[in-house]
């Protein structure tokens, strides 16, 4: 039972494969897309679109918060496929909102965030800490700016132990540098093995060999 | 013609009794012209919806 | 049994309930009609008056179909949509949303009609009588069912939110019914309520009721047949098998 | 890599207690409102203590269900509108357990100190004297049933826009039975004869209530995440 946070060098997840046949959506009267089939090759998929091209409702549909109108969706580990109630807990979903009480402290939410997916001890702070963050786990966090919200709640993947990470737009808010450490967390994620689907409009500076691209709008 | 006067009376009761079943019928027969008039409109409304999909 | 399998799931197909509805309809509005005159005509003019409630009876022969089709409007809501969210069946849906207003109307004129009665037998229009109350507490089911439906602007969520809200709600009608009948005998033990008025009732009485009940049903039918093809055009409104429809 | 369900239990409870505790005024509005709306009837009708005594067990019940009801309302509101409701469906612990989860901060936070706070109010009603401890009890039971309804009420608008108007009219039909028999028994103690049976039936619909709702509360949630 590993209960300290999953420390860098040699964990690794059992490897995740997504593979979607015949995806419908619509939103309201218009239909997002449909006859959408795609099968995940590399350890990110990086999915891009003009705004309302349904990318947000494609990563709800994937994460099973939302029903597509038809389609199947098949999450497999290790070659034996999951259902929906097994798949959930595997995925970390950073959405547009950060999922960030604005009342509580940054140590506070991801204390409660964590504590939904693994059993944890104390490794909060420490993780914070690792990430130049400490300065930020005592302070509420409606007084944070909305590039530290953003790295608090994309912090959130990583303590979740999740081997699925599906970020939606991970870079908003985030300044060059932050892009540059949310990278950096990606890289570490993939590494370890993990899978992880985002929507940006910016090209993820990770070598090309380790990204597949979903454009929506054709 | 009284016949008819004291049949329409009821004794007093038909004051109660002819308003139960007018208002009765009233809503009855009128959920069914509801029912139909918004089946004119919304055939309408798809109708109107559909030349402009062929356009588009 | 498999053939009347098959039968509900090709029924469950949009397309092909909206053909056979239309062509149902008609057979059901039809005898509902002959029957509710053949009705009308037994309840005020050869049924005989009631030595005890004079001619207040003929009240009877509209308030009790009345009230017990909206007591069943609800259930069949509550089972439709029931079957709706377990196997994710669109037309369930659709047929719930086309209860929900006949029912509503059921009941609220069962209240009217029921609110009529008593004002010759017992002076008022309104008593806190255990079965008004109840009817009453039904109305606010069925209003808070159809608010919960149009207050989502995406019609299948509204359809799967009311849908729970309908099974919570058939849970507790009975719960309601027995508390409110409960409540009621604490103050008049021996209220003269509307259920009463037909135990005695004798033969002659018994013809106007049952035709005007099954005239009210069939009449039901119908109706929710009708609101169900509305409904099913609100939801299908998208898809190729309307434009066929159109063309006839 | 198991999910403990205790943890996710307490972690939720504890994060609810430390919300409410840092906007303290924003949790005891409830109360407040209870207290005003106990106010009311006096000034309404008549100071004379005869008279209201007979009154006291209805008028603290419908205070009591009308403040649950007023806080209930924004259940889920804070956590739907800050992203926390997705995290809590996406996670491995069952949305029904921590409905309960939640559920459980609320009644904390508001439930009990009702019935705490009921007997005061009941004392300025002029309620008799033999009466109180069934209040109580009444109330601890009535507030659980309201608290379980009224989730479902909170879970089924919270993403609806103005779901304030709508909760009422969902939530009150559904509470009918639970206002009944909490008062009832409360009247029932308060001329001297035995509220037993209104209070068992209550505890029955409680234990109903409280078991099966939170399956209800839980698909709701699902269905305004959508």
């Amino acid at each position: 039972m590993n209960t300290a946070a999953p420390s860098r060098a040699h964990f690794r997840h059992t490897h995740i494969k997504l593979d979607v046949v015949g995806l419908e959506c619509w939103r309201g009267d218009l239909q997002l897309f449909s006859e959408l089939t795609l099968t995940t090759s590399r350890p990110v998929l990086h999915i891009c679109g003009i705004n309302g091209s349904g990318k947000t409702t494609l990563l709800k549909v994937l994460s099973f918060l939302t029903r597509p109108e038809q389609g199947t969706i098949n999450w497999q580990q290790a070659g034996a496929s999951l259902s929906p109630r097994e798949a959930t807990p595997l995925i970390s979903y950073v959405g547009h909102r950060d999922g960030l009480n604005g009342v509580l402290t940054a140590a506070e939410n991801l204390e409660w965030a964590t504590g939904l997916h693994r059993r944890h001890r104390h490794d909060v702070v420490q993780c914070l800490q690792d990430h130049q963050l400490a300065h930020l786990a005592r302070r509420p966090v409606a007084a944070l700016s909305a590039g530290q919200r953003r790295r608090v709640a994309l912090l959130r993947s990583l303590l979740s132990g999740c081997p699925v990470w599906i970020w939606d737009e991970p870079y908003a808010n985030l300044d060059e540098a932050g892009r540059q450490w949310a990278n950096g967390l990606l890289k570490e994620h993939v590494t370890a093995n993990g899978l992880a689907l985002m929507t940006t409009h910016l090209q993820p500076a990770l070598d090309s060999a380790a990204v597949q691209t979903l454009d929506l709008s054709s | 013609m009284t016949q008819w006067a004291d049949w329409f009376a009821m004794n007093g009761d038909g004051v109660f009794v002819w308003p139960c079943y007018i208002v009765t019928v009233l809503v009855l027969v009128g959920n069914l012209l509801i029912a139909t008039r918004n089946r004119r409109r919304l055939l309408e409304d798809i109708r109107l919806q559909i030349p402009m999909e062929n356009s588009r | 049994m498999n053939a009347f399998m098959n039968w509900f799931y090709r029924m469950a197909s949009p397309p092909h309930f909206y053909r056979w509805s239309g062509t149902a309809i008609p057979w059901f509005l039809v005898p509902a009609t002959v029957l509710a005159v053949i009705g009308l005509y037994l309840a005020l003019v050869t049924s005989p008056t009631d030595y005890q409630m004079g001619d207040t009876v003929r009240i009877m022969y509209v308030h009790v179909p009345v009230a017990w089709l909206s007591l069943m409007c609800y259930t069949s809501m509550a089972v439709a949509s029931a079957i709706g969210l377990i196997w994710r069946i669109k037309l369930a849906h659709a047929v719930a949303a086309a209860i929900a207003p006949a029912g509503a109307s059921l009941t609220a004129l069962a209240l009217f009609t029921g609110s009529l009665w008593g004002k010759p037998t017992w002076g008022t229009y309104w008593v806190w009588d255990a079965r008004l109350t109840s009817y009453l507490m039904l109305l606010f089911l069925f209003a808070g069912f159809a608010l919960l439906r149009n207050a989502f602007s995406d019609v299948q969520r509204g359809d799967r939110a009311a849908a729970i809200l309908a099974i919570v709600g058939v849970v507790n009608i009975p719960i309601i019914h027995y508390s409110v009948n409960w409540w009621n005998t604490l103050h008049q033990p021996a209220s003269f309520s509307v259920t009463k008025g037909q135990a005695g009732i004798d033969s002659s009485m018994l013809w106007p009721l049952f035709t005007m009940l099954f005239a009210v049903t069939l009449y039901l039918v119908a109706l929710v047949l009708m609101r169900t093809r509305n409904e099913v055009l609100i939801r299908e409104r998208r898809k190729a098998w309307i434009k066929e429809v159109l063309v006839k | 890599m198991s999910v403990s369900y205790r943890q996710a239990f307490v972690g939720q409870i504890r994060k609810d207690l430390r919300q409410s505790g840092r906007r303290l005024a924003q949790t005891l509005t409830p109360l407040f409102f209870f207290s005003v709306v106990i106010a009311l009837f006096p000034l309404a009708m008549t100071p004379d203590s005869e008279a209201l005594a007979k009154i006291a067990g209805g008028v603290v019940w419908v205070a009591a269900l009308l403040a649950a009801l007023l806080s209930l309302q924004t259940l889920f509101r804070g956590d739907f509108e800050d992203g926390s409701l997705e995290l809590m469906a996406l996670s491995g612990v069952p949305m029904w357990f921590q409905v309960i989860a939640k559920q459980m901060a609320h009644w904390l936070l508001t439930g009990l100190p009702l019935v705490i706070l009921a007997p005061i109010a009941a004392y300025s009603l002029n309620l008799n004297g033999d009466a109180y401890i069934t209040l109580m009890m009444a109330l601890l039971l009535g507030t659980l049933v309201l608290s379980s309804f009224g989730a479902i009420g909170a879970a089924l608008t919270v993403s609806v826009g103005q779901g304030g108007l709508l909760f009422p009219v969902l939530v009150l039909p559904l509470i009918v039975p639970a206002l009944i028999l909490g008062a009832k028994a409360t009247e029932f103690a308060a001329q001297g004869r035995d509220p037993g049976g209104a209070l068992s039936l209550l505890a029955a619909l409680c234990i109903l209530s409280v078991s099966l709702a939170p399956f209800a509360t839980a698909a709701s949630l699902r269905v305004s995440l959508d």
